[in-house]
């Protein structure tokens, strides 16, 4: 009933070295941006950077690259109805009209 | 209790599966379930973390700045390579390789055990300065209303964070224990990859927290 | 089919407590949260009783402060330790392993853990009394519930680990049904209850963990003033508000989801025809987990939500009418050209029907923005919630549990007094609220334990029915104490159903089946 | 007929059409009614016709298979999301209708606190709630001129920083419309009147031991009279402040419930007189004796049963810290040397 490709997945120890140097060059990269000031989008950077190390760990440490596609939803649904709370605070805060004393 | 004590390790499997290889899967997909409530827990954080950044930029701006980022970056590349050892710790396994594996395994320990030391310099140095979260904050405000919000959500995430650190270090020290015991091998190794996925896990969260917290210019 | 004796089953599978409290039988963890949560449901139906009795008049038998803590446990105990649990924990955990043909969950150790969570939970729930007792409501809005006392940490950490149990308990369910189903059973061959608990647990797994931050966050905001519910210190209770209904409107979907599982079973058992619309039915259910994600601000329309937010929760509230509407009508649709028998399991499906219509057309009353505004916290909602969960879910598990009965003990029950137990719920359940619907649209707000004279004739009412339903559940327990006591004793498919759980002995043995089953047709191949 | 009487006979149960959005929300909540009766009784109909036409004659009755029906399976699921959307659009626009105010709109601001109801206006009045003669509470009552667009600005404020303010929710049934109120923010509700008479508001966010006892009115009067009692009230702020401070004191005397304990003239109630209080020599139950300087009335009214003078219950008199500010605490200390 599994498919009976690489269940028990071995992954090379050259990716994990690969993988891993880069997580490095990427940690000094976020710490090099912040230093220069790229105004509101410094945040957005960040965020980009951090996000890309994070795929990293997922698909190449946590082997999610080689699983099954059940596992992969179910790691993305996590981060979709995060998404999906944050969106909507934010429409609410966002577009809430303050009412100020008139006292 | 029922299924402890058969020698897992030449593929033996419980008795409600029909093959080894059925309960490795199953079991990987309740450490995924596992692991996506984690990201929701902490997500959670991260959310209220927007949105009162988005609300008060002068908070997290001026309490940024009471934060060092060489220890933040430290820390980082402390569990990096925790998690590289994590990682090299079940390849070994999987190799056969126990004795190489369980050096691994301690090693990542020991990486945790670095990340808390440094966790517990910072926290004590911003304790001198009387940086508490919330109402306890003593520490000066230096002009901005509401200050002791951000170090609500440092001591929160960090704290939190922290937390799942030490969980991690217990369940790595028992999974090598158990490694030590000889209980693992190529055929089963199923308790050390859910650890190790937990672990991971950990150290993504650590990666959002460190630009977020550390790095606000 | 089934020749092994008697002695083999799950119930003499082993001695003594320590055989029960550390079984790893999804079958016996199932009847161990049974018994604890018929417990739970009784303490907080006498809390219910106690708040009908003190508005039964305009005078005041409890203070203020006694009804505030009478309401707030009758609230977080049937929300947290009976409903939200219910269904998945007593009748999820015995029937779906038996409705795969699978030999038990993916993870029986973590099971029994979760059980024992759960007993954690509410035990220390329930001790929060002797601290004071919480006054705050099961909704625990800040910064009314930072600044009052009385053991509200214990009772917000109790729900936290109350949480944890229900997360453990649904990532079991969804791996049990990836894995463990028998040989042809494909995902549109497995029986609608599993596909409803299924929803269900992806419910509980992806929503609970946000309550679970937001309840921690409340009991740090407690204990050390962290300040971000707390206007005082830059907070924004509204902000709780979100959360905690990001978690609670699925959780409303958990209470309800497996309930319409439990009626596809029962009307296609008791008309013998097979379920009208199954693929319909199967994914009316995801979709309902699905969008229930997206409709939690119907609850905010006045709490100073902004109001193009408001309005577009309400608009997307529309779209969870829809499965509802399909599910009922294809239940219907069901019964047509069946043999329709109108045994107690049948009586409360249709019950069911009956008052879950009612529940889900007011529901849609209360998501149009522009009424919600003055239903919004009056006895109108109360009415409608007590609709769909006392209407819907209750009566759902009083008609599972007799269905299946014979299934799980092996004995049969008194018929005529189930009916008799139907009828005093169901006339009592109308009596009780359906008056509140008019209170509210007169305008008697919720949680007052005194109010104007002009709505004390339908209180009165509500309260003598409030007693005709205290009856009608006390009925039914002793429907099945006798049952236990002095029942006959139950063949294999009493109902003559075609789902897997019939095919195995009653009670079944400890490990569900002979040789497990395998699978070449639907769930219901009444032909 | 039905669909006349219905709505009528609905309506007797909904409290009485203050505002023109009131009658809207009546006609979307009478459709909503009729709607849902007919779907009803399709739904519960149809199931008691198919229990009656098909019961079972014997157990193994041959029963039709049918599986689905694609066209029947659309009609209920497309139908019912017409009907939702068509209502939720005009729950919307009378929404909407709620949400329109005006520049030249009268601004009230709404006080919520732990248990009653403040209504300042502009002039500087504001409207608590009193005890009648006999004791009991009378409720705030705000006045409101009819056919005119008002503006409610509400926040939930204690008096005492040693209460935690807590949300409550201003909601007027006669009107449809509530608003929760936040410390910490403003949030405002718009109406426009149309009738005169008074309407009930209530407390509807839970707010702790009294919420159902948080009530207050609303007065709808005529433009004119809305006017005069403008006008009344603020002559009676502007010679109010032209008040010595014992004829403030006095005010305050007879707005705080002392004039139901303690009499002005010489003979002791429930409490001492207040005449002769001052400079008099109190002799306390543990036989101690002090002389009734300011700092002893100003102690007893902050903390009354710390000294209790001999023959008076202790325990009776309220704690008054939080509750009268120091300014009219020394007003009545002056009023009750005027008595002397």
């Amino acid at each position: 009933m599994s498919e009976h490709h690489d269940v028990y997945h071995v992954t090379p120890f050259k990716t994990y070295m690969v993988v891993f140097l880069s997580l490095l060059v990427l940690t000094v990269l976020t710490v090099w941006v912040a230093t220069v000031d790229f105004g509101a989008a410094n945040a957005f950077i960040a965020f980009g950077i951090a996000t890309v190390k994070a795929m990293l760990v997922l698909l190449y440490f946590m082997h999610l690259k080689y699983e099954v596609t059940t596992n992969r939803v179910i790691m993305a649904s996590g981060f979709f109805f995060l998404a999906l709370l944050f969106i909507f605070v934010l429409i609410d805060i966002v577009t809430r009209v303050p009412v100020e004393s008139t006292l | 209790m029922s299924t402890g004590k058969i020698i897992r390790k030449d593929g033996h499997y419980a008795h409600h599966f029909e093959s080894a290889e059925q309960e490795y899967t199953s079991s990987k997909q309740g450490v995924w379930l596992f692991l996506s409530t984690e990201i929701l827990m902490f997500g959670g954080l991260f959310v209220a973390f927007f949105i009162y950044k988005g609300m008060y930029p002068e908070i997290f701006h001026k309490g940024a700045e009471s934060l060092s980022w060489v220890y933040g970056a430290i820390n980082t590349a402390v569990l990096l390579t925790s998690s590289l050892t994590m990682a090299l710790g079940i390849h070994y396994i999987q190799k056969g390789k126990n004795s190489a594996a369980l050096t691994q395994l301690i090693i990542t320990v020991l990486c945790g055990a670095i990340f808390m030391g440094i966790k517990y310099i910072e926290y004590s140095h911003k304790f001198h300065l009387g940086l508490y979260p919330g109402q306890m904050f003593s520490g000066e405000t230096g002009g901005v209303e509401n200050l002791p919000l951000y170090f609500s959500f440092y001591y929160m995430m960090t704290g939190l964070h922290g937390i799942h650190v030490l969980l991690g270090m217990g369940l790595i020290t028992w999974v090598a224990i158990r490694t030590a015991r000889g209980d693992f091998g190529p055929k089963y190794y199923t308790p050390v990859e859910g650890v190790g996925l937990f672990w991971h896990v950990v150290d993504l969260i650590w990666i959002y927290l460190f630009p977020l917290l550390y790095l606000v210019e | 089919m089934s020749t092994a004796g008697a002695g083999h089953n799950y119930l003499e599978h082993g001695k003594g407590l320590m055989s029960w409290l550390t079984t790893l039988d999804h079958k016996r963890i199932g009847l161990m949260y049974g018994i604890f949560i018929a417990f739970f449901f009784l303490l907080g139906g006498i809390a219910a009783l106690l708040i009908r009795l003190e508005l039964f008049g305009v005078g005041e038998m409890f203070t203020g402060a006694e009804y505030n803590k009478l309401m707030t446990y009758h609230g977080a105990i049937m929300v947290f330790m009976v409903i939200v649990p219910g269904i998945p924990a007593i009748l999820g955990n015995f029937f779906l392993p038996l409705h795969i043909g699978a030999k038990d969950v993916a993870f029986p150790r973590l099971n029994l853990l979760s059980w024992y969570v759960f007993m954690a939970g509410s035990i220390m729930a329930v001790c929060t009394l002797l601290l004071g007792g919480v006054d705050t409501g099961w909704t625990f809005y800040t910064p009314y519930s930072i600044g009052t006392s009385g053991g509200v940490v214990l009772m917000v950490l109790a729900v936290f680990i109350l949480g944890m149990s229900s997360i453990l308990t649904g990532l079991n369910f969804i791996a049990t049904v990836h894995k463990l189903r028998a040989p042809g059973m494909t995902m549109n061959r497995i029986p609608l209850f599993v596909w409803s608990i299924y929803s269900t647990a992806i419910l509980q797994v992806l929503a609970t963990p946000v309550l679970g931050i937001t309840v921690l966050l409340l009991a740090m905001e407690k204990v050390f003033g962290i300040g971000f519910f707390d206007p005082a210190l830059g907070g924004d209770p509204i902000l709780f508000q979100h959360f905690f209904w990001f978690y609670s409107h699925p959780a409303v979907y958990i209470m309800i989801l497996p309930a319409m599982g439990i009626i596809s079973e029962l009307i296609t058992t008791y008309s013998r025809k097979t379920i009208f619309g199954y693929t319909a039915i199967a994914y009316s259910s995801l979709a309902i987990a699905g969008v229930s994600f997206f409709v939690w601000g119907h609850h905010m329309f006045v709490s100073g939500q902004s109001a193009i937010a408001g309005i577009l929760f309400s608009l997307i509230t529309m779209l969870v009418g829809v499965p509802t509407a399909i599910k009922l009508f294809n239940w219907l649709f069901t019964m047509y050209k069946g043999s329709v028998q109108l045994q107690s399991p049948m009586l409360y499906a249709i019950g069911f029907m009956f008052l879950f219509t009612i529940g889900g057309v007011t529901g849609i009353m209360l998501a149009v923005i522009g009424l919600d505004v003055h239903f919004h916290d009056t006895y109108f909602v109360v009415a409608h919630f007590h609709y769909v969960m006392v209407g819907g879910t209750l009566m759902a598990i009083a008609g599972g549990m007799l269905h299946w009965w014979p299934k799980m003990f092996g004995k049969m029950f008194s018929e005529y007094w189930a009916r008799i137990s139907y009828l005093f719920i169901f006339i009592g359940f109308n009596v009780t609220f359906f008056p509140q619907f008019i209170l509210g649209s007169m305008g008697m707000p919720r949680r007052y334990h005194t109010y104007l004279p002009e709505y004390e004739s339908l209180n009165q009412i509500s309260t003598v029915g409030s007693w005709l339903i205290g009856t009608g559940f006390l009925v039914l327990l002793g429907v099945f104490i006798h049952s236990l006591m002095y029942g006959k004793k139950a063949s294999e498919n009493p109902w003559h159903s075609k789902t897997l759980e019939w095919q195995t002995t009653s009670p079944p043995f400890h490990e569900n089946f002979e040789e497990t089953p395998v699978v070449t047709a639907g769930p219901y191949e009444y032909r | 007929m039905i669909f006349h009487s219905l709505p009528a006979r609905a309506n007797t149960f909904m409290p009485p059409q203050g505002t023109e959005v009131a009658s809207q929300f009546d006609t979307l909540y009478a459709f909503l009614l009729i709607a849902s009766l007919i779907s009803f009784i399709i739904l519960i109909g149809g199931l008691f016709l198919f229990v009656m036409k098909y019961k079972r004659k014997s157990i193994d009755d041959k029963t039709a298979y049918i599986t689905h029906n694609t066209f029947l399976e659309f009609l209920w699921s497309f139908i019912p999301f017409v009907i939702f959307m068509v209502v939720a659009v005009w729950g919307i626009v009378i929404y909407n209708n709620m949400k329109a105010t005006s520049e030249d709109a009268v601004e009230i601001h709404v006080i919520g606190k732990k248990w009653q109801w403040d209504f300042l206006y502009k002039n500087g009045k504001t409207v608590t709630n009193t005890t009648d003669t006999s004791g009991n509470i009378v409720y705030s009552t705000m006045i409101v001129p009819e056919k005119t667009p008002i503006k409610l600005i509400m926040t939930s404020r204690e008096q005492s920083d040693s209460v935690k303010p807590v949300i409550h929710s201003f909601f007027i049934p006669a009107f449809r419309i509530k608003q929760d109120v936040v410390p910490g923010k403003y949030s405002s509700l718009y109406f426009t009147a149309d009738k005169k008479g008074e309407f009930q508001v209530f407390c509807t966010e839970y707010c702790g031991d009294a919420h159902s006892k948080m009530l207050a009115k609303v007065r709808v009067v005529s433009k004119e009279e809305y006017d005069q009692w403008l006008i009344k009230e603020t002559e009676a702020l502007m010679n109010l402040a032209n008040l010595s401070p014992a004829e403030l004191g006095k005010l305050v005397y007879q707005q705080n419930q002392c004039s139901g304990c303690h009499t002005i003239n010489g003979s002791p109630l429930v409490g001492p007189s207040f005449k002769g209080l001052l400079g008099s020599d109190r002799k306390f139950a543990d036989g101690a004796t002090q002389k009734a300087d300011e700092n002893y009335i100003r102690a007893s009214i902050l903390n009354p049963n710390g000294q209790v003078v001999e023959g008076f219950q202790s325990g009776v008199m309220p704690v008054y810290k939080g509750v009268l500010t120091d300014e009219q605490i020394s007003q009545v200390i002056e009023f009750i040397k005027s008595l002397n």
